[in-house]
Order: C-alpha cells, then sequence, then structure tokens
C-alpha cells in the first residue's frame, strides 16, 4: 500500500474521532443530529477509501448504506422525534463538557496504549485504524452513559457503531462486513421504531429513559 | 442420500418457524412446536452416532455435540410445558391469538438461532447468530405488552445491543490478530483453523480481543456487573421464554467464551483469561447471592440465582484443570435442566396464584402438594444439596479450589451459603407455613418438570460412563 | 473360710456404722447442748425418736404418688451402702473394690436425687423450696468433692478407697499444701453436704432457713424413721471418711489379728468422738448464713479442691 | 457378608422411603413404614454387632455410583461397626416407639417417606469411605431430617428453626467438603484409603482437623455452633427428635474421630486443647442453658449439647494421650467417650420418647402446663425415672460407668509432659465434674416439675397411660441403661477392636474380673462393680423394707398435705420450673447469661399484686449470630439499590467494566 493511501485512511480517522469530540460537547440536540451526520458521512467517506484502497468493491455498499442510512435518513426521523416529543430545547447531559471532554482525552489515551503494544507485525494501517476505532467506539460508549435522554443515547450507540464499521472495514479483507452493517442498521432502525412505538402508544411520557424505569415489578 | 444430521437440527426450525407464522390456530400450531422440537432433538441426537464432516461454516465436535443434545432436549421439554401454559395465557385472556402465533414462530427462530451458534464454525457466524438469539428474546420478552414487560424489553434490548457491538469488536480483533498468520479471508475466521494456528498469533490482539469479547459475549451470559438486563427479562416475559433463558441462552453464549477461552490457551504470550473469569464469576456469585434476600418476585428470585450459578460456572472454567473443567460443563448440564424445571414449576405456581408476588403464594405444599414438593426439589437442587447433580459439580469444584488456592474457595464457599440461606428464605414464604392466595386446582403438565429432576436426581447418584467420558474429554479440551 | 471371715467382717463394719450412727448424732447435740449450757437431750435420744416414728402411722399426702413411698429406701440403701464401703477401723474390706470414692460421691449424689424429687412430689411450696436449694448446694458441693478426690488420686496415684487410706497411714505421705487445702475443702464440703450450721440448720423449721427439712416435710412415720437414719448414715460416713483420709492411724490392714481390729474400732470410736466435738465447737461458735451466701461459701470450697488439684498437676511435691 | 448387608439394609430403607411416597396417605402407611423399618433396622444390627464381636477385619466394596472415576467406596471397620450398632439401636427403638406414636400424627405423609431415608442417610455416612459418598450420605441426612422437622410446618418457629438448622447444617457440610478437599490434595484423591496412605503436613492437618472440628462439631452442637440444635430437635416428631439427638449427633462424633484419628495424620500438641476446651465448654454452657428451659424437649436437646461436650472431652484426652504417645491411655480416654455415646444414644433416645408419649398425652411440651403426670401414667413416668437417673449419672446406671471413665482418663493426664494440658486437663475436669452435678440438678428440676407435683393444667390432670409400643420400646431401652450401667465390661471389651483399630492400644480385658468388675488400670488404683452396687442396694433397699414392715408398723393414712400448716388448694403455688432453677440463675446466670431480675413491689396498702421478671439473653446468639444476620441483611439492602438504576447507569456500570479491564491489560506488562 502506498504512503499516501495510508495518510489518507490515517487522516480520515482522524476526523472521525474529532467528531466524536464534537459530539461530546453538543449540548442541543439539533446540533447533536448535524454533527452525528457528519460523522457518518466522515465514515462513508473512509469507507469508501478502504474500498477503493483495497479494492474491494463489496464495502461499496456499506459506504452507500453509511452514507444514505445514517447520514440522511436517520438523523431526518430522529429530528422529526424531536418535534413530536418537543425536546428539542433540553440540556440532557450528566455531567459537564469540560469533565465529559477530560475523560474522553482519557479514553484515547488508554486506547492508544492499549493498541501500540501490539506489535508491528500487524501491517501499520491496520494498528492505526484500530486504535482510532477503539477510541470512536470508546467515545460513543462515554456519550452513551453522559446522556439523558434516548435521542442522546441513540446517537451515541450509532456513533459507536460507526466505531466498529471503521474497524472492520479497516480489516484487511474481512469476511462479512456487509452483512454486519446492514444487520447493525436494521438493530439502530429498531431502536428508533422502539422510541417511535414507545411515544405514540402514550405508553410513556418521555422517552427519557429514566422515565421507562418507573415501571418496576419490585417498587410496591 | 445420506441424511444430515446437521443440516436438520438447523432446517427444521427455520421450517418450522415460517410453518407457523402462517398457521393461525393455537392448537395446531403449539402441537407443531412440540413435533418440531422433537424432530430437532431426534437430530441432534443422531449425531451422537454419526458426527457429519465439519466444513468452513458448520462444525460438530464433542465439545458443542453435549450442547445441541441438551438445547434441543430442554427446547422440546419447554415447548411441551409451553402447550399447557401458553393455553392458559389465552383462556384468561393475557394473549391473544396474534401474539400466540408470534410467539411459536419465534420460539423456532429462537431454536434454530442458538443450535446456528452452537454449531457455527465461522466466529462471525457465531456472533450473527447469537445476535438472532438475543433479538428474538427481546421480542418474546416483550410480548405481554404491559408497562413492566415493554421496559424490560427496552432495557435488554438496549444493553443487549451494547453487548453485541462489543462482542463485534471483539470478533474483528481476532479475524486482525489472525490474518497475518492465516492470510486474508474467510479462513481467518474459521475456529478450526484459528485453534490451530493461535500460537503464532499477536498475543496483544488476542488479550484485547479477549476483553472485548468477554464483557460482550458476558452481557448475555449474565455476568456482574453486565447482569442487569436478565432479571427484568426474566421476570417479565412469559415463563417458558425464562426458562429457555436461564435453561439454553446463557449456555449458548458461555458456550462463546469457551471457544475464545480456548483459542487464548492456545497462545503461550497472551494473558491468561483464567484469572479475568475467576474474578467475574466470584464477582456474580456473591453479588447475586446477596441480591436474592430482598426478593419480592418468584421468576426475578431465581433469574438471581441463575446469574449466581452461572457465575460458579464461569469460575470453575476459569480455574481450569480436568477436575474443575469437569465439575463446569456438568454444573452447566445441571443448572440447565434444573432451573428450566423450577421455572416450569413457577409458571404452573404463578398461573394458580394469579400472581408472581411471593407475599402472595405460601402453604404450597399444603394446597398444591405436586407443585410444591416439585419446586422444593429443584430448590434444593439448584442450592447444590444432595443426592442431586449440581451436589456433585459444587463438591468437585469447591475441594479442587481449596487444595489450590484456598482464599478463592473460601470466598467461593461464603457465597454459595449466603445464596443458599436467600433461596430458602423465599422458599419457606412460598412452600409452608399457612396457604395463602388463591387454592384453585391448577392444570399443568407435569411431565417436563419432573423429567427434567429425575434426570437430575440420577446425575447426582450415577452418570453413564459413556457421559463421563464424553465430558472428561471436553474438559480435556478447554485446558 | 477367709471368705467367710472377711464377710463377717465387712457385715460387722456395715452394722457397726450403722448402730453407731445415731448415737453419734445423739452425742453431737449433747455436747452442742453442752456449750450451750443445757442439760440436753440424752445420748440415745436418737434412738427413741426413731423407735417412736417407726412406730406411728404414715400419714401420706393425697397427692403423694408411689414415688414419694419408695424414695426412703432408696435413700437409705443408696447411704448405707455408701457408708459400708467407708473403712472405719480396717482396710481393703471385702468389697471395697466394688466402688471407689467417685462411685462412692454417686451414691451419695443419687440419695440427694431422690430426695429432691421426693420434696416435689406432694406439690408444696416448701418442698419445693427445700429441693430447689438442695440441688443448688449439691451443684456446687459435688464439683468441689470431686476436686478433693483428684487431689487425692494425685498424691496416692489411685480413688481406691483402701488405697488412699493405706498410703496415708503409711510415712510415704508427709505434710502437703494441697492436702491441707484438700483437708479444708473436705471439712467445708461435709458440712455443706450434712446440712450442719452455717448452711443449714438441722433443728429449724424456720421456711426462711431450711433446707433439708422443708424437703422431707412431709415425710411421717417409718419414713421419716428411714430419712433421718440416712441423715445420721451420711454424717457419720463423711466424719469417718475424713477420719480415715487425714487420721488413718490405727486402721488395720487384713493381715491384722483380732486385737488389733478391737484396738482399731476403739481408736474409731475416739476419732468419732474428736470429730463430734469439733463439729459441735463449730456449730455453736458460727451464726447461720442466709441461703444466698452458701454460693460464695462452696465456691471457696471449689477454689480450693481445684487449687489443690492444680498444685498437684503442676508439680508432683506439693 | 456384613458391609453387604449393611448396604442392602440402606438401599431397602431407601426404596421404603419411596414406597412411603406412593402410600404416604393411605391409613395403614404408618403401621407398614415402621414396621419395615423395624424389621431393617433388626437385621443391620445383627450384621453390625457379629461384625463388631467378631472383631472381624474391615470390608470394603466399591460400587459404580458417584463420581464416576472414583466410584462409591465403602467399608466396616471396626469404628464404622461400632457407630452402626448405635444408629441401628436408635432405629429400632425409634421404629418401635412409632408403630404407637405414629398414629397421633396428624399428616403422616409429611413423616412417613423421610423417616426411612434419613435413616439410611445415616447409616451410610459411617460405612463410606470417599469423600464424596461420605458428603453425599451426610448432607441428605441433614436434608432429610430437615424435612422431618418441617413436618409441622404452620408453626412458624418450626419454619425458623427448620430454616436455622439447614443453614447451619450446609456450613458444616461446606466445612468438611474443605477439609476434605486439603485431605484430598489437588489431585483429586477423594477414597480414604488414599488419605490414610497420604501422611498429610503438619499445617495442612492441622487446618483439616479445625475445618473437621466445625463441620463435625456444628452437627452435633458444640458450642458456638449450637444454636440450631435446641430449635430444631424439639421442631420434629418426638421419634425423629430422639434420632437426631440420641443418634444424628453420634453421626457427627464419628466424622470427627474418623478424620482426627485417622486422616488427618499425626496430632500435634494444640489440638487436644483446642478439643478439650471445646468440649469443657460445650459441657458446662449446655446443661447451664438446659437448666433455664421450660419446654422439656428442648431441655432434653440442649443436654444433647452437654453430652457431646462430655464425648469431646473423652476425643480430647484420646488425642493428648495418644500425641504423646501414652497409647493406653488414649485407649481408656477413647472407650470412655465411644462407651458415652452409645449410653447417651441409650438414654436420650429413653428420654425424648417420654417426652413424646407426655406430649400425646396432654398436648403439652411446656412444663409449666404440666405436673402430676405421675399419677396419669407411672409406667411412663417410671422408665422416665430411670432415664433421668442414667443421664445424672448416678450408680448404678449407664451413665455413670462412661463418666467414670472418663474421670479415670482425666486422672491419668499428669503423665503428660505438656503445660499447657497440665494446667488445662484439671480445669476440663472441674468442669465435667460441675456439669455432672448440674445435670442432676436440672433432671430433679425436669421430672419434678413434669411428673411430680400437682397438675397445673387440666390437660396435666387428664393424662394417661400410652400405647404399648410405645411403652415396649421405653421399657427396652430402660432395661439396656441398666445392663449397660451394671454390667460396663461387656461394652468395654466390645470397643476393644476400634481402640486397637485407631489406636493400635487397648484396654485389659474387664471379662473375668472378679464379680464382673471394671479395671481400667490396675485394681489397687480403681475399679468400679454396678452389678454388685446395685445388688448391695437392692439387699440393703429390700432389707429395710422388710425389716420395717415386720418390726414397724405399717399403718397408712390418707390426707391433705400439711405443708407446715399452710396448704394451699392452688397448684399455681408449686414450684414452677423457673422458680426451681431461680437459686442456680442466681449463682451462674448472671455471667452467663446477663440475667437480671427486676421486682416491682406495690406500695404498702395497694392490693395490686407484686411481679418479678427476669430478663435473660443468649449471650452466643447476641454476641455471633445477631452481628451476622444483621451485616448481611446491611449488605442486601446496599446492593438491592443496583436493582433500581435507569438503563444509563447500568450502562455506566458496562462501561466502567471495560475501562478497568483496558486499564488493566495496559498495565499487564
Amino acid at each position: 500500500m502506498s504512503r499516501i493511501d495510508f495518510d489518507v485512511a490515517h487522516m480520515l480517522a482522524g476526523l472521525l474521532v474529532l467528531i466524536s469530540f464534537m459530539q461530546l460537547y453538543q449540548d442541543r440536540l439539533y446540533a447533536l443530529l448535524n454533527v452525528y451526520a457528519l460523522h457518518a458521512l466522515t465514515l462513508a467517506a473512509s469507507v469508501a477509501w478502504q474500498a477503493m484502497v483495497q479494492d474491494a468493491p463489496h464495502l461499496y455498499v456499506t459506504a452507500a448504506i453509511a452514507l444514505v442510512f445514517k447520514a440522511i435518513i436517520i438523523p431526518v426521523a430522529l429530528h422529526r422525534i424531536i418535534v413530536r416529543l418537543g425536546i428539542h430545547r433540553e440540556i440532557e447531559k450528566v455531567v459537564g463538557v469540560g469533565s465529559a471532554m477530560l475523560a474522553g482525552m482519557g479514553l484515547v489515551a488508554l486506547s492508544m496504549v492499549v493498541m501500540l503494544r501490539v506489535t508491528y507485525a500487524a501491517d501499520p494501517l491496520a494498528r492505526e485504524d484500530l486504535a482510532f476505532a477503539l477510541s470512536v467506539v470508546l467515545l460513543g460508549l462515554l456519550m452513551m452513559v453522559t446522556r439523558r435522554n434516548a435521542v442522546g443515547q441513540v446517537v451515541g450507540f450509532m456513533s459507536l457503531e460507526n466505531g466498529l464499521v471503521l474497524a472492520a472495514t479497516g480489516a484487511r479483507g474481512m469476511p462479512l462486513v456487509v452483512e454486519i452493517s446492514v444487520a447493525f442498521s436494521i438493530l439502530i432502525a429498531f431502536i428508533v421504531i422502539g422510541i417511535f412505538l414507545f411515544r405514540i402508544r402514550e405508553r410513556f411520557d418521555t422517552v427519557d429513559v429514566a422515565a421507562l424505569d418507573q415501571f418496576r415489578g419490585e417498587r410496591q | 442420500m445420506t441424511f444430515d444430521a446437521l443440516a436438520g437440527v438447523l432446517l427444521i426450525p427455520a421450517v418450522a418457524a415460517a410453518l407457523l407464522a402462517a398457521l393461525p390456530d393455537y392448537r395446531v400450531t403449539a402441537r407443531l412446536n412440540v413435533a418440531a422440537a422433537a424432530l430437532t432433538f431426534l437430530c441432534a441426537l443422531s449425531l451422537f452416532v454419526r458426527r457429519p464432516q465439519s466444513g468452513a461454516y458448520l462444525i460438530v465436535d464433542d465439545l458443542n455435540a453435549t450442547f445441541i443434545v441438551l438445547t434441543t432436549f430442554v427446547g422440546l421439554s419447554t415447548s411441551v410445558f409451553s402447550l399447557s401454559y401458553i393455553g392458559h395465557e389465552l383462556q384468561i385472556g393475557r394473549l391473544t391469538p396474534p401474539f400466540v402465533r408470534f410467539y411459536h414462530a419465534m420460539y423456532q427462530v429462537l431454536m434454530f438461532a442458538m443450535n446456528l451458534a452452537l454449531i457455527a464454525n465461522n466466529i462471525g457466524l457465531m456472533w450473527v447468530a447469537i445476535e438472532l438469539a438475543t433479538l428474538t428474546t427481546v421480542l418474546m420478552v416483550g410480548i405481554y405488552r404491559t408497562h413492566e414487560a415493554l421496559e424490560a424489553a427496552w432495557k435488554y434490548f438496549i444493553l443487549g445491543s451494547v453487548g453485541i457491538a462489543l462482542a463485534l469488536f471483539g470478533t474483528i480483533l481476532v479475524y486482525m490478530a489472525a490474518r497475518p498468520v492465516v492470510g486474508e479471508g474467510l479462513d481467518a475466521m474459521v475456529w478450526t483453523v484459528l485453534v490451530r494456528r493461535a500460537g503464532a498469533f499477536d498475543p496483544a490482539l488476542l488479550d484485547l480481543a479477549f476483553v472485548f469479547l468477554l464483557l460482550g459475549y458476558g452481557t448475555k451470559v449474565g455476568l456482574a456487573p453486565l447482569h442487569a438486563w436478565l432479571p427484568d427479562a426474566h421476570a417479565e416475559g412469559p415463563t417458558p421464554i425464562s426458562a429457555v433463558l436461564s435453561g439454553l441462552l446463557l449456555n449458548v453464549a458461555l458456550y462463546a467464551l469457551l471457544r475464545f477461552k480456548m483459542l487464548l490457551a492456545a497462545n503461550a504470550g497472551a494473558l491468561a483469561p483464567g484469572p479475568l473469569m475467576v474474578t467475574l464469576g466470584l464477582i456474580s456469585l456473591v453479588f447475586a447471592a446477596f441480591m436474592l434476600y430482598r426478593r419480592r418476585d418468584i421468576k426475578r428470585l431465581f433469574a438471581y440465582s441463575s446469574i449466581e450459578h452461572m457465575g460458579i460456572i464461569t469460575f470453575a472454567f476459569g480455574m481450569g484443570g480436568p477436575l474443575a473443567n469437569f465439575a463446569g460443563l456438568l454444573h452447566m448440564t445441571m443448572h440447565s435442566l434444573t432451573k428450566s424445571a423450577i421455572f416450569f414449576a413457577v409458571g404452573h405456581v404463578a398461573q394458580v396464584k394469579g400472581t408472581q408476588r411471593i407475599a402472595d403464594m405460601g402453604g404450597l405444599t399444603e394446597t398444591h402438594p405436586v407443585l410444591g414438593w416439585g419446586l422444593i426439589l429443584g430448590v434444593v437442587a439448584i442450592a447444590g444439596l444432595p443426592p442431586l447433580g449440581i451436589f456433585m459439580s459444587e463438591f468437585l469444584v469447591v475441594s479442587s479450589t481449596f487444595a489450590r488456592a484456598p482464599l478463592l474457595a473460601i470466598v467461593l464457599v461464603f457465597g454459595l451459603l449466603v445464596g443458599l440461606a436467600g433461596l430458602f428464605l423465599r422458599l419457606n414464604s412460598i412452600a409452608f407455613g399457612e396457604p395463602r392466595g388463591a387454592v384453585g386446582k391448577a392444570q399443568a403438565s407435569y411431565v417436563p418438570m419432573f423429567a427434567h429432576l429425575s434426570l437430575v436426581v440420577a446425575a447426582g447418584v450415577y452418570m453413564p460412563p459413556a457421559l463421563v467420558a464424553w465430558f472428561q474429554n471436553v474438559a480435556g479440551l478447554l485446558g | 473360710m477367709v471368705v467367710i471371715r472377711d464377710f463377717a467382717i465387712q457385715a460387722a463394719q456395715m452394722l457397726l456404722v450403722l448402730a453407731l450412727a445415731p448415737l453419734f448424732t445423739g452425742f453431737v447435740r449433747k455436747v452442742k447442748a453442752r456449750l450451750l449450757r443445757r442439760q440436753g437431750p440424752p445420748l440415745i435420744q436418737p434412738y427413741l425418736d426413731l423407735i417412736r416414728l417407726t412406730r406411728k402411722e404414715v400419714v401420706l399426702a393425697d397427692t403423694a404418688s408411689w414415688l414419694f413411698r419408695v424414695v426412703p429406701y432408696l435413700v437409705f440403701a443408696a447411704t448405707w451402702v455408701a457408708a459400708a464401703l467407708v473403712p472405719t477401723f480396717r482396710t481393703d474390706l471385702l468389697f471395697s473394690w466394688s466402688a471407689d470414692l467417685i462411685a462412692i460421691i454417686a451414691l451419695l449424689g443419687s440419695g440427694r436425687f431422690f430426695l429432691a424429687l421426693a420434696g416435689m412430689d406432694v406439690g408444696t411450696s416448701f418442698g419445693g423450696i427445700g429441693s430447689s436449694r438442695e440441688v443448688m448446694i449439691a451443684s456446687l458441693a459435688e464439683p468441689a468433692m470431686m476436686m478433693i478426690v483428684f487431689t487425692l488420686a494425685l498424691i496416692v496415684g489411685a480413688t481406691q478407697l483402701s488405697t488412699i487410706a493405706a498410703f496415708m497411714a503409711s510415712p510415704a505421705v508427709g505434710l502437703r499444701v494441697s492436702l491441707a487445702l484438700a483437708l479444708i475443702a473436705l471439712v467445708m464440703v461435709a458440712i455443706a453436704e450434712n446440712g450442719r450450721i452455717p448452711i443449714d440448720n438441722p433443728a429449724t423449721h424456720l421456711e426462711l432457713t431450711m433446707v433439708h427439712e422443708a424437703m422431707v416435710l412431709e415425710y411421717s412415720g417409718r419414713h421419716l424413721a428411714l430419712i433421718e437414719l440416712a441423715a445420721s448414715l451420711k454424717l457419720i460416713l463423711y466424719v469417718s471418711l475424713i477420719a480415715c483420709l487425714f487420721a488413718p492411724w490405727g486402721i488395720e490392714s487384713a493381715a491384722a489379728a483380732l486385737p488389733m481390729l478391737a484396738l482399731g474400732a476403739v481408736t474409731y470410736v475416739g476419732k468419732l468422738a474428736v470429730g463430734g466435738f469439733l463439729l459441735a465447737l463449730f456449730e455453736t461458735s458460727i451464726a447461720k448464713m442466709r441461703v444466698f451466701r452458701v454460693p460464695e461459701f462452696l465456691g471457696v470450697a471449689l477454689m480450693l479442691g481445684l487449687l489443690a488439684t492444680l498444685l498437684r498437676f503442676v508439680s508432683g511435691s506439693f | 457378608m456384613t458391609l453387604t448387608i449393611g448396604l442392602f439394609a440402606a438401599a431397602a430403607l431407601v426404596a421404603l422411603a419411596g414406597l412411603a411416597v406412593a402410600i404416604g396417605r393411605a391409613p395403614a402407611a404408618t403401621r407398614v413404614v415402621y414396621a419395615a423399618s423395624l424389621g431393617i433396622a433388626a437385621v443391620s444390627l445383627a450384621a453390625a454387632a457379629t461384625h463388631l464381636l467378631g472383631a472381624a477385619s474391615p470390608l470394603s466394596l466399591t460400587l459404580p455410583l458417584g463420581v464416576p472415576w472414583l466410584g462409591a467406596h465403602f467399608r466396616l471397620d471396626a469404628l464404622s461397626a461400632f457407630f452402626l450398632v448405635v444408629i441401628d439401636l436408635g432405629a429400632l427403638g425409634a421404629s418401635l416407639f412409632a408403630l404407637g406414636y405414629g398414629k397421633h400424627e396428624k399428616s403422616p405423609q409429611r413423616v412417613l417417606p423421610f423417616y426411612p431415608a434419613f435413616l439410611a442417610g445415616m447409616m451410610l455416612v459411617v460405612l463410606a469411605d470417599d469423600a464424596f459418598t461420605f458428603l453425599l450420605s451426610w448432607e441428605s441426612m441433614s436434608l432429610m431430617s430437615w424435612a422431618l422437622v418441617m413436618s409441622h410446618h404452620r408453626v412458624p418457629e418450626n419454619v425458623r428453626a427448620g430454616y436455622v438448622y439447614l443453614i447451619m447444617a450446609s456450613f458444616g457440610t461446606l466445612a468438611l467438603l474443605l477439609a476434605f478437599g486439603l485431605l484430598a490434595g489437588p489431585g483429586g484423591l477423594y477414597t480414604f484409603a488414599a488419605m490414610r496412605a497420604a501422611h498429610p503436613t503438619a499445617l495442612l492437618g492441622a487446618v483439616a482437623l479445625i475445618l473437621a472440628l466445625v463441620g463435625a462439631g456444628s452437627k452435633a452442637g458444640i458450642v458456638p455452633l449450637h444454636v440450631w440444635l435446641p430449635l430444631a430437635h424439639p421442631a420434629a416428631p418426638s421419634h425423629v427428635s430422639a434420632l437426631m439427638s440420641g443418634v444424628m449427633t453420634k453421626v457427627a462424633v464419628y466424622a470427627f474421630v474418623r478424620i482426627a484419628f485417622e486422616l488427618a495424620g499425626a496430632p500435634d500438641w494444640w489440638w487436644s486443647m483446642l478439643v478439650l476446651a471445646a468440649g469443657g465448654v460445650t459441657a458446662v454452657l449446655g446443661v447451664l442453658y438446659a437448666l433455664m428451659q421450660h419446654d422439656l424437649k428442648r431441655l432434653l436437646a440442649y443436654h444433647t449439647v452437654e453430652n457431646i461436650g462430655i464425648i469431646f472431652i473423652g476425643l480430647g484426652l484420646a488425642l493428648a494421650f495418644q500425641t504423646y504417645g501414652m497409647q493406653f491411655a488414649a485407649a481408656l480416654a477413647l472407650t470412655a467417650a465411644l462407651f458415652h455415646v452409645l449410653n447417651h444414644s441409650l438414654f436420650k433416645s429413653l428420654l425424648f420418647f417420654g417426652a413424646g408419649a407426655v406430649l400425646t398425652a396432654t398436648g403439652e411440651r411446656d412444663m409449666e402446663h404440666l405436673g402430676g403426670v405421675i399419677h396419669g401414667m407411672p409406667q411412663t413416668a417410671f422408665v422416665f425415672l430411670v432415664g433421668c437417673a442414667a443421664i445424672s449419672a448416678l450408680p448404678p446406671l449407664n451413665g455413670f460407668a462412661s463418666e467414670w471413665l472418663t474421670f479415670q482418663a482425666i486422672l491419668l493426664s499428669p503423665e503428660l509432659p505438656s503445660w499447657g494440658l497440665r494446667l488445662l486437663v484439671p480445669a476440663v475436669g472441674a468442669l465435667l465434674a460441675l456439669s455432672a452435678a448440674l445435670a442432676a440438678a436440672c433432671f430433679v428440676k425436669a421430672y419434678g416439675v413434669t411428673f411430680l407435683g400437682r397438675p397445673r393444667t387440666p390437660a396435666a390432670s387428664r393424662a394417661t397411660e400410652t400405647d404399648r409400643c410405645s411403652r415396649a420400646a421405653m421399657f427396652a431401652l430402660a432395661a439396656l441403661c441398666l445392663i449397660a450401667g451394671i454390667l460396663p465390661g461387656l461394652f468395654i471389651d466390645a470397643l476393644v477392636p476400634v481402640d486397637m483399630a485407631l489406636l493400635g492400644a487397648r484396654m485389659p480385658a474387664q471379662i473375668g474380673q472378679q464379680w464382673v468388675a471394671i479395671v481400667p488400670i490396675a485394681a489397687s488404683r480403681s475399679s468400679y462393680d454396678g452389678l454388685l452396687v446395685f445388688l448391695f442396694m437392692v439387699i440393703s433397699g429390700t432389707l429395710a423394707a422388710f425389716a420395717i414392715h415386720r418390726l414397724a408398723s405399717d399403718r397408712l393414712r390418707r390426707a391433705p398435705a400439711w405443708d407446715c400448716g399452710y396448704p394451699d388448694p392452688i397448684p399455681a403455688t408449686q414450684y414452677t420450673a423457673m422458680s426451681f432453677a431461680q437459686p442456680i440463675r442466681r449463682v451462674f446466670g448472671t455471667f452467663v447469661f446477663r440475667a437480671r431480675e427486676t421486682t416491682t413491689l406495690p406500695p404498702p396498702g395497694d392490693m395490686r399484686a407484686a411481679r418479678l421478671s427476669v430478663q435473660m439473653q443468649d449471650v452466643i446468639w447476641d454476641f455471633i449470630y445477631a452481628p451476622l444476620a444483621a451485616g448481611i441483611d446491611i449488605a442486601a439492602d446496599r446492593l438491592n439499590h443496583l436493582q433500581f438504576l435507569t438503563i444509563r447507569q447500568f450502562l455506566s456500570l458496562v462501561f466502567g467494566a471495560l475501562v478497568i479491564l483496558l486499564l488493566v491489560l495496559a498495565l499487564w506488562s
């Protein structure tokens, strides 16, 4: 693989991490969605690049999914949900931006340390990619646990999953990548629909998952 | 034309699922469900006789043959149980016919998914199968459409999905580790190949992979602190599903873990997976044991006991060595049989009493002797008292551990004792004392329950040499 | 021939103690009276009492059970057997090996056991008082006695009474601390066991103070006679026990010829006289203590006994 | 052969249990089950006795059961034969008694299936020869007795008793399991044969011994592990109480002997001190607790604790002597302990049967509601009296014989070289003497308040003699108590093979001593002749009676009690169990029970009754078990919050776990 391929892939992956950070300090849902769309876009780009580099055409499918489904459909859908629920103005973070960022830094550092213990035998591209992917995954998780309401968590989950796809595509010649990305898209669709259902069935007055937890068999 | 058992094990459930989704009448579907389960079980049995060649996608070896037979058997008995259970649910209108149809279809899908997960030779395929199983159970847990059911399903869904993601990341890492050695493409995901070449893999990558797999699949196993979904899912879903969850799905997830443990064990440089599993196991054991004391819901109670036992099993496999591994396998089998039997009993009890609140049921041995004593027998078994099978496995685990790592054994024993006390604290108020709650006649099929229990009793006293040789062989494989 | 002779001597011994017992009681009473400047009853008064009692009819409480009527015989038998096993003027009696010191104590214990039961039988409050106080006293006196036995057994290396007596008579035994402690403890136990002042007053029927009398309150006629006899047997038993343990002079061994035996008998009577006088002196010079101070009294005895035993265990020279 | 018979007996009992499940509700079931267990017990008793008396060499047998590659090993040697005899004697008595007593059972189907299984469990424990079979039978025994304790489950305290019992039993089993795990080693050599051959290191053996003391002690009722015993034993039906108290505790003793003398290797000097101290404390505390009871069956249960203490004193002495190679003295002490095992099983069964008979006749276990029962049931009263005399160690009954032997063993101990032992043994001796005396006091109370005096309730006055089978069982046991008391030599000689097997030394043969006396060491040193003492008492008693009735008047007049001139019509004024024990409570209670008496006297002229109230606390429960339970409760409460987190918080748990594991990974190298 030539130097330029490596650099571009590297750059895109790094960009993905950066956008994850951006997601971390968004506190308006709309903004969050937009940033997420950007995240997905970058992913699509990176996947496409990998497809080209590894000349693995099936990866283009994944890229397309990322582009269409994640960068467009999902954000739009969530946007509408937010409008429905009228929760677009609320600040729904658990921890402040600062601490969240610090934690994020720590996580990235951690993933770097862990990954760089991997010997050079695994090819560098994969190695770097994995490091980035791992940090994206961790940041996604961090987001899930620092966001109060379902939309925020879904976004967190989706960026986590973006990290996975990044890793999967980075892994040369890995089979089933497309299937997996499809499977995940379905999963996400489920989640979104789930929120929808709960809302439409008037079961829960808010999709703040804390409210979901009020009905508990053991709290008589 | 040679008959391929593997195809049978996979195709029968798949076809049955499609059929059941199509057929409207519940009487037909329920019986069909049983029939399909029975056929699958027969196919699985035939694996003992003639074992088909394992390919790039499917494999049958000593390890999973046992699991397949166990899974299909419990699947069969559970389907028999659900015959009477679902009937009752229909009568009291807790379920409507369309839901029942959906339920039966999903049941077979679940069977298909679990069998696939067990015989998958490709770690990606295994992952897909387990996720399929998870999603089906999510749908079934929420089937009652009550607040609690939906909440439980949602919790299960979210936590499960995160687990899925982590497991996938682990799988990718394993591929990354394998690729430089095995080369790109499918082979790098074929388990048989992996385990053969694992010695040359990059240990650091393997370590990382195992961490993710442990957490990902550990979520499915229900190890604390990843257990959160398990109690509610058991408590709010239909009881047959609770039985299958506790009896089978947890095992399947653990089976996946074992596969990867063997992978690590084959690599000298990699960190020993033992300590991690031992720690998680002990945490789950002690934590679940303490959680038993405050339970008000009978199904949640036994769900926590499942966590406890998964902890014990994980601990045993973590300790490793022929004795502990044998004990682990035995415990796994016994636990599936016993716990599903207990859930059969609990299901009928809950139906008779019309509630799952322990406070509203009492004096069961007076009002419903068969149910009551059956439940007692089950709890006695699950508490690890003789002469039942779990006693033997606990005997082996504790005694073999104490000679090797006394402190661990002390913690283990402490957990066991606390757990036993918690279980019997609740059992006393359910089975003994003045009768409480409804005393109506139970229209129940006791066959599955007592079939399981008698197997457990038998195993506690006598185990057929063939089975023993089998287990020992597998224990050897696990290293 | 020898056996018959031994039998005869054994029987003689048993009859001797039986005959002497009331006399000894009378003697003690007499001396006490004298010390109090009273005339006092004649020496043979106890015999007269016994005869009178046996003549009288038995008045049995309605609520009394069969046990109540059996107990006097049991108590008498147990005490008499125990008394018969204590060498008075001659060691190695024919049956002396049939029970050692521990067994003798246990025999007396069983006598007390049944007497306490009899006290409970009629179902009166006084009987209850007596029995409960009696067992309380016994529960401390018996261990104390056992400790004394330990001490002796450790010195002599036997619990066999004849052996002990023989050993004590021999020069092998010097003056020992443990022995002194044991003697004091034994005297205290003897006083408690026989219900003498300051533990109990055999001559009172004042309910606050009585122990033994309260137990036998409901007895009358021949039953009472037997119990009285048993009581005086017990008293003489303890005195001769002390005598043969701590003043074994004149106790002859089997080989001794008849005149020597006669001498032994005389010395025995002498010892009894001394013992009786000391007892009377002690009783007149001290006041009865409250029942709930009795445990302390016996506790002291127990401690002394334990101390003696410990000394023995720690070193043979004490 | 004998071993096979024993195993077949156990198997037959298990089968019988299965049958009982089937026919449990049938009217004839009671008779069938108990008659069958009677027969089986008799057969097995014959087998065991022949093996013991014939001093046959050990038999062993392996069945393809249990742990597969191990198989179930069984072995019948002198020790197990002796304990098998004890078990079968108990089973015989209990079954005979139950033939009559069982008729009064309200819900027989809750008793019948478990009774034979319980017997089988006990028999298998003493026959087992590998750790797994042993523990399997051991825990089954506990489980079955638990089921029997729960047979009257509608009484809340029975349920509580069963709960405490089950937990303590499992605790003991786990302790034994650890002990065996240690002795078996990592290789998992679970057969006793392998353990005998292994010769564990000093430390290993010591830990194993402590675990064995804890495990067997919790079943036998060693203080402070005894708490379950006085709850559970009385809760069961009386014939089962008899088995649990008289026999099951002995099985625990067997377990301890087996491990301490055979498997744990050469004893260390402090082992015996541990056992001796435990025994002494147990003996005294047991009897003191018993003195404070007014529930007849609970009182008996506490006396089991006391006697277990006495037995362990004997075992401790045996260990001490063995440590210093004084095999002969060790044999004496061991014989004393084992002889007391037999004796206690005899009279404790007898006493529980009596209590059961009273319970069925009056429906009362509380002595404060009894009294005067002797009039209604003279025969029961008589045998119960024999039992009381025996357990109070009064000559010429068996209890005295074994305690006398124990004293003789104590008197041998000054020859011990160890200073610690020299100081400890006399103290233990004092405790033993104290417990004996207190036991007598306690049984004066038990018998006097229950059988004597005036009936305190109508129920007590209506008591009538119990059925024939029950009486037969009680008289048989009473006869055995007397025989063992007047002919102890026979039993001591029967124990010789056990001594030889465990210590390689023996006591001198007792048969052939003049007048069947027992002479543990030398005639000049100490000897005891129960027969002669008995004859003496009979003769002198009859002599006295004869003389009196010859010479004196035998006129007799019935009249109201005199009672110092204050005859009182109300039975309530009699001494009660509590008031009887009051002086002793004054002496010991203050520091053992923290007993506090508060008297409230109304001012003069006020007609209100004065009242005296006594608060006592069970120190051991309050200072050991209550805090433990509280701790578990608090932990459960704290952890229970984890059930009520939000999904997000659960996610953060997962996240935290992941980060921690990654950190571990990062810091690994």
